[in-house]
């Protein structure tokens, strides 16, 4: 067991270096540069230079590069050049907005996505797989955005069933904090759905056709015993490790989702970062992306082994 | 234990449709399922005989199979029950308490994720509503009786886990758990190696001289079904070409097939049958159920085969008293 | 870059789509709640519930405000960004303001200024008992520390008006001297302006934010009549009423006279998606929204419970030429260009209808001041032959005329665009480069990269406070003739002498074409019927500004 | 299974139908999608404008029909960067073992970003073009056929007639190119549709955001952002590009899905 975690984490090591060198350079290669957006258009060209000098922008990159290497050790991902606060606080400050919605929206996913897809794959052809697979293939073409911007003008703005955007102020309740997250949460979970749908009927007809269902049907158990009990449990196996994948690739999506709904998360601080030049916070989020992802893979993939018993014996 | 009958299958016919082509698997095949004796149904594959067997249970895969003809009763204590005329409700009553049935492939009978004593108590707990515990034990003791060393361990073990062998074993005690009147075993052993198959046929016989129970017995393999039926039908294309009484028909089949299955087998497996002509194998191919010749359906493979048989329907009409052959030369080939 | 942002920002803060709304200060309780979420999701879907959504917005002593972008630092001497002075102005005050005419009245001084040395030593009164939001009393030293500050930090005049100061010295407890080298006229402009502004803040904490913006919350300390008490970056900042602010007594007109905090909270909230912004005040969500598009005036108007607010005076357009380097140094070319351009369909397609700008060759309205005919006849040619007469007497080889644009202003984007049509029509060879915000005002002061681009500068109330004539902005303008005219126009206090001066320097723009005047639009913003007081001007304050309930 | 892939390749025709109309549209579309005519903007769908016009005058049909085909454009040379990308890194990794580790490090890194994130900091780097995004775009999607490809090639190399091959003396070079690279042609096949869809959609949601291709080259994605603000007074700017880029997807969603059940057989030894 412990031979195999070790070399799981040293290729984690690995990938993150490979992350860490991907984002410096995307971060440095960046035209434009933060010092002029933070002074402003009439700010003249000496000042912009002082800043840079002052944010350390003038030294070689390979001496930036080693800093951000020695920074990364120790978990400290630097001071945002535009928020003026260290850029961890600035993603704790957003973590809990987006990391509420990517709960929200993996929920939605999984209570729309997964019924559906075990009454399609339940029956082949039935009446849900039909309308299963159509449903499926039309939530993933619809581009994510112009769904947002589409339920915003209708739900939010005609009915006002919805508020337009943002989370609330801070007096504002968790009933109220939720009331926002309910559109984003449903644009943000479509994909997901979509995904979830596909993989478990794929995996229900294909557990349906096993032995051993035919064999619970001869011990004469009822449909639905067959289904939830016997079938229900090995079609889940795939399916929990794409949960936890997409959960991970979520928060990339995120980005487009917040800034339509206006809400401050992590999504919307890089897309900030980006468009503001604010390198420590662009590399910050990246990195913590990337991170979240690896770890949830990890995480998905001992989950795995351990609710197969075939694997969980004999950890290899 | 006498031969009361426990499960008559009268004149069965079974299709599976699909747009352009309709299967007809089994057509008009009767035969009856005595207390205490094991009935085997042998023919290759394609035969029919294991869609005879998932009729019976009413398993056929919806839709597309289907019961077209026929009928099944089964002779319960209290009363006999015609099983093709049961809601699908009262036919789940029936499946695993009064009829039980073992599988081919012990890899894949058994599900992965739940231990084997679990697999077998939710039969007591389903049918007879035993407590979770009681259940558990019973299944114990069932994995025992079938010969499973330090059954209280191996209760708690997983498919997985177990070998081939012993899973089956595991099958049977899962299908003993109630004690049906009915146990079909849908090639038990095909899938197991030969030492293994002489033990598996050995503890179905001390289980059925205990239970009493009627076994169908099913297989492609005659050496098995001499071990182990009084009785015995031969099925080729979807009908039961020859019925009788397994020692009669080895010694003395009467029709073609039966004949060419027999020669196919090499003498020394079997040194206590006279050895016939050279080893022979039957021409041809097995017939195709959706385009069925308008004669017998064996007649293009037969060497007996004659223009007569190619015309109308062969019956299955007893030749000497307890046989039935399916072939107008039947005198001839004996 | 969502390339619909109106906004009359004169800064950069090259924000584009922040976030927006408030985030949470009981960050802890939510997550504890967070298994809570999917029960409460299905609840809540069912229930739609109007009254929810406008929870906040329906106390009425909290005034939201929805603004373009979230402002880069809330310093408000050290950038130019105009959210960083709408929020600021409330929080920080200056020695002058200007009043509803635009002329320039005491605030935190007490009485006009003293001249002496003829116009060198500048002596200047303090109001007495003025107190600071942490208690203090305002007293000279805080003055002096301030003005150094605003000379060492501020971008805009602070640090052109350092050149030509000698120092500030406290004359007494209440009063203080500026030194001057030579007479300088916009003094009192800068003393007003509120755009990186001479704010006052108390001695320590100038003295302490000597090198670069203001870092903690508690170092905001001012005399406005709102404390600044929170700023969560990209969700909102937090005014508070304060509670012993020190009004003036005379009555009220655009910054000046008696300045009352008449709601508990003012809370500015970032919604960079024009449509979302205006979105967000049409449904009731937020009170206040600022910097919209004036395609959205139908709209609002149809709204029952909301009032579309045209600012007059909301800035004006310049077609900048790069006369360092490039096509731009040649002066045929540039007065090719002038005749090419058609200022009216470039402020169409940028403003949609004519009701939100003036095609007009005077940066200031008729009936102000500075209102100029000079260079009238050179504005709007619309002549794309006598342009190409004048491009093959320049010696014009159709080398590329590359435009530089971004599209965080859509006006300016639209404009650009309309312009290169005219100039395309005129027989020129025109590329359009567009990159986002960060990149144009970088590349802005690379010489190599453009020949020309269209910017925005925002309503100042005097053209001493122009920052394109500074000879170091972007364009690099700087004829003899041009910096003969603006010295003069500098040094001189008299108003007549400065009035011709002024129309020299106006004249000299029009033929030099280097900066070419493209006309003067208006504002937009909205605000629910419920709020009273909010003023018609490009940075209205909100002290006076009351919600019915 | 056989019924009903025959009855699914109606649906497949059509959908290749609709790519190809949106493909041709901008040729027999008459207007100029790039004439700028300010007096005649935002007027509601009519016989002279079928989709109407736009905040700048301009024909929306004339600009759906030419974005439909700049984001076709677009998605293809996505695919084909990406498949290329993918390809040489998953056939390296999967046939020379010693390459496997590192490369596979590399597919997994790049795998670790959301493909919108990279793309994002990618198009940032690189500055707004179209070369970029469709490079930025590529590069986010070749670790999605990268893995593809690797795992095609690890369960080929196994196979019976790579061994031979190689027995017979064959360079790996070769061998890869001749016998791998055929064999695994489907999987790339089935994947590059898939990753054609999601260039579509992620290209249009990099232009939503402003990070994307140029605002005046004419993609979908470009017109959807630059509508927003007309939603409510002119909501054909926005209905018609987006109802575009759905239907591409969902045509190239079908196609794909159809590939991978027709070459299942094929796939099924591979997988």
């Amino acid at each position: 067991m412990f031979r195999a975690v070790s070399n799981r984490l040293g290729s984690i090591a690995t990938v993150m270096f490979i992350v860490a060198t991907v984002v410096f350079v995307i971060s440095r290669v960046i035209p434009g540069d933060p010092a002029s957006v933070v002074l402003g258009a009439a700010a003249t060209q000496d000042e912009i230079a002082r800043l840079r000098i002052d944010w350390g922008l003038d030294k070689p990159l390979i001496v930036q590069y080693v800093a951000f290497l020695g920074q990364l050790i120790r978990l400290d991902f630097g001071t945002s050049l535009f928020l003026g606060q260290p850029v961890a606080a600035a993603m704790l400050e957003r973590a809990e907005l987006t990391i509420s919605l990517c709960i929200l929206a993996t929920l939605i996913s999984v209570l729309f996505g997964m019924p559906l897809g075990i009454l399609a794959g339940a029956r082949r052809d039935g009446l849900f797989d039909r309308l299963g697979s159509a449903l499926a293939i039309l939530g993933a073409s619809l581009p994510s955005f112009w769904v947002g911007l589409i339920l915003i003008r209708f739900l939010a703005v005609d009915l006002g069933w919805f508020p337009v955007s943002g989370w609330g102020g801070p007096e504002a309740g968790w009933a109220e904090r939720l009331h926002h997250l309910i559109l984003p949460g449903v644009v943000l979970s479509l994909p997901n759905a979509v995904l979830l749908l596909r993989i478990t009927r794929t995996s229900m007809i294909d557990v349906m056709s096993q032995d051993y269902i035919r064999t619970a049907r001869a011990k004469g158990l009822g449909p639905s015993v067959v289904i939830l009990r016997h079938a229900l449990r090995n079609a889940l196996l795939p399916v929990v490790t794409v949960i936890g994948l997409t959960a991970a690739l979520m928060i990339g999506r995120t980005v487009v989702t917040e800034t339509v709904f206006g809400l401050p998360g992590i999504g919307n601080l890089v897309v900030q970062a980006v468009l503001r030049r604010d390198y420590p916070v662009l590399q910050g989020v990246l990195m913590t992306v990337a991170g979240l992802y690896v770890v949830i893979n990890l995480i998905v993939d001992l989950l795995y082994r351990w609710i197969d018993p075939r694997v969980r014996g004999s950890l290899q | 234990m006498g031969d009361t009958t426990v499960l008559a299958v009268e004149n069965l016919s079974v299709e599976f449709r699909s747009r352009r082509r309709i299967v007809r698997a089994v057509s008009d095949v009767s035969f009856t399922l005595k207390a205490g004796r094991t009935f085997a149904l042998v023919g290759e594959s394609g035969s029919g005989k294991s869609v005879t067997s998932l009729a019976i249970m009413r398993l056929l895969a919806a839709p597309a199979g289907r019961i077209t003809g026929g009928s099944v009763t089964l002779h319960a204590p209290d009363g006999p029950l015609a099983l093709t005329a049961l809601s699908e409700r009262a036919m789940r009553a029936v499946r695993g308490r009064q009829i039980a049935m073992i599988f081919q492939e012990p890899m894949t009978s058994l599900n992965p994720l739940f231990t084997v004593g679990d697999q077998i108590a939710e039969v007591a707990r389903h049918h007879l509503g035993t407590s979770r515990a009681e259940a558990f034990k019973g299944a114990v003791a069932l994995l025992d009786r079938v010969g499973i060393p330090a059954a209280a361990h191996r209760a708690h073990a997983y498919p997985h886990e177990l070998s081939g062998g012993m899973r089956q074993r595991a099958m049977i005690a899962m299908a003993l758990a109630c004690k049906p009147l009915v146990m079909i075993a849908d090639e038990p052993t095909t899938a197991l190696d030969v030492t293994v198959q002489a033990q598996m046929l050995e503890l179905i016989r001390e289980l059925q001289d205990e239970t009493g129970m009627a076994v169908l017995f099913i297989t492609h393999n005659l050496g098995v079904v001499a071990e182990i039926a009084s009785e015995v039908a031969v099925m080729y294309g979807g009908q039961i070409v020859e019925r009788g009484e397994a020692g009669a028909i080895f010694a003395a089949p009467r029709h073609p097939y039966t004949r060419g299955l027999l020669d196919s087998l090499p003498p020394e497996i079997d040194s206590n049958m006279p050895v016939r002509a050279p080893l022979k194998a039957i021409p041809g191919s097995v017939v195709d159920l959706a385009a069925l010749p308008p004669g017998c359906r064996f007649a293009p493979r037969c060497a007996w085969r004659q223009p007569r048989c190619e015309t109308g329907a062969i019956a299955l009409d007893a030749d000497p008293a307890n046989r039935l052959v399916r072939c107008v030369r039947a005198q001839e080939v004996a | 870059m969502t390339s619909i942002v109106r906004n009359t920002e004169n800064g950069s803060a090259g924000a584009h789509p922040a976030a927006a709304a408030a985030g949470s200060q009981q960050a802890g309780r939510l997550s504890r709640r967070g298994v809570l979420l999917a029960a409460a999701a299905m609840g809540i879907a069912l229930a739609p519930a109007r009254g929810v959504a406008q929870g906040s917005a329906a106390r009425t002593n909290l005034l939201t405000v929805a603004l373009p972008n979230d402002p880069p630092t809330l310093d408000p001497t050290t950038n130019t960004n105009n959210v960083t002075s709408i929020i600021t102005q409330n929080v920080f005050e200056t020695l002058y303001t200007y009043d509803a005419a635009w002329n320039i009245v005491p605030m935190l001084a007490d009485g006009a200024p003293t001249f002496a040395d003829d116009g060198k030593r500048v002596g200047i009164r303090l109001r007495a008992g003025v107190k600071f939001h942490d208690g203090s009393t305002m007293s000279a030293a805080d003055v002096v520390a301030s003005l150094e500050r605003f000379l060492k930090l501020s971008p805009r005049g602070g640090q052109s008006m350092a050149r030509i100061t000698d120092g500030v010295t406290a004359t007494g407890p209440l009063a203080i001297e500026i030194r001057l080298k030579s007479p300088y006229a916009p003094l009192l402009q800068m003393l007003s302006f509120f755009s990186a502004a001479p704010a006052i803040l108390p001695e320590a904490k100038a003295k302490g934010a000597m090198g670069g913006p203001l870092a903690a919350i508690g170092d905001y300390i001012g005399t406005g009549p709102y404390r600044l008490v929170e700023r969560r970056a990209d969700q909102y900042v937090r005014l508070e009423r304060f509670a012993d602010y020190s009004a003036l007594s005379t009555a009220p007109s655009g910054y000046a006279g008696k300045r009352s905090a008449l709601v508990n909270e003012v809370r500015f909230i970032p919604v960079p998606n024009a449509n979302t912004r205006v979105q967000s005040v049409l449904s009731g969500q937020y009170l206040v929204a600022d910097g919209l598009s004036t395609e959205l005036y139908n709209e609002i108007k149809a709204n029952p419970n909301v009032e579309p607010m045209v600012v007059d005076n909301g800035g004006w357009l310049l077609f900048v030429m790069n006369m360092r380097q490039g096509l731009g140094t040649n002066a045929g070319i540039r007065r090719a260009v002038q005749a090419a351009l058609d200022p009216e369909s470039m402020l169409l397609a940028g403003f949609g209808s004519p009701q939100f700008f003036k095609a007009n060759s005077s940066i200031y309205p008729e009936g102000t001041v500075f209102h100029s005919r000079e260079g009238a006849q050179l504005y709007a040619q619309k002549n794309p032959q006598r342009a190409r007469q004048l491009l093959a007497q320049a010696g014009y080889r159709n080398e590329p005329f590359r435009i530089l644009t971004g599209t965080q202003y859509d006006f300016i984007y639209k404009g650009a665009l309309v312009a290169a049509e005219n100039l395309r029509a005129a027989g020129m060879n025109v590329r359009v480069d567009v990159m986002d915000w960060a990149a144009v005002l970088e590349k802005r002061y690379d010489a190599s990269v453009w020949d020309c681009f269209l910017t925005l500068h925002n309503f100042v109330p005097e053209p001493s406070l122009i920052a394109t004539f500074n000879p170091g902005f972007a364009g690099w303008w700087d004829t003899e003739q041009k910096r003969a005219a603006l010295g003069r126009f500098n040094s001189t206090f008299d108003p007549a002498q400065r009035a011709v001066a002024w129309n020299d320097l106006h004249r000299i723009m029009a033929e030099d074409a280097a900066n070419l005047l493209i006309g003067t639009y208006f504002g937009l913003r909205a605000y629910n019927k419920r709020v009273e007081g909010v003023q018609p001007l490009l940075q209205a304050p909100f002290w006076n500004v009351s919600i019915k309930s | 299974m056989i019924r009903d892939l025959l009855e699914r390749r109606k649906l497949v025709l059509l959908a290749i139908l609709l790519l190809a109309a949106m493909l041709a549209a901008s040729w027999f579309s008459g207007a100029d999608p790039q004439r700028i005519n300010i007096v005649q903007r935002l007027k509601p769908p009519s016989f002279v404008n079928l989709f109407g016009t736009d905040d700048f005058g301009r024909d929306v049909f004339a600009r759906v029909a030419h974005g439909a085909r700049m984001s076709l454009l677009i998605g293809l040379l996505v695919t084909i960067v990406a498949s290329l990308i993918g390809a040489a890194l998953g056939l390296l990794a999967g046939f020379f073992r010693r390459l496997d580790a590192a490369l596979s490090r590399v597919l997994d890194a790049l795998m670790s970003f959301p493909d919108i994130l990279l793309a994002i900091a990618l198009m940032a780097a690189f500055g707004p073009s179209l070369f970029n995004v469709v490079l930025a775009l590529g590069l986010a999607y070749s670790p999605r056929i990268g893995r593809v490809v690797r795992a095609g090639t690890l369960a080929l190399r196994q196979a019976p007639y790579i061994e031979a091959a190689t027995a017979m003396g064959a360079s790996s070079l070769r061998l890869l190119v001749v016998h791998v690279l055929p064999n695994v042609m489907p999987l790339l096949l089935v994947q590059g549709t898939f990753v054609f869809a999601f260039a579509l959609l992620t290209e249009s949601a990099l232009s939503f955001l402003g990070t994307g291709v140029p605002p005046e080259v004419p993609t979908l994605g470009n017109m959807i952002a630059s509508s927003q603000l007309y939603f409510r007074s002119a909501a054909w700017t926005m209905l018609f590009p987006g109802a575009a880029i759905a239907l591409a997807v969902l045509s190239l969603q079908v196609i794909g899905d159809w590939l991978r059940d027709t070459l299942d057989p094929i796939l099924r030894n591979v997988r």
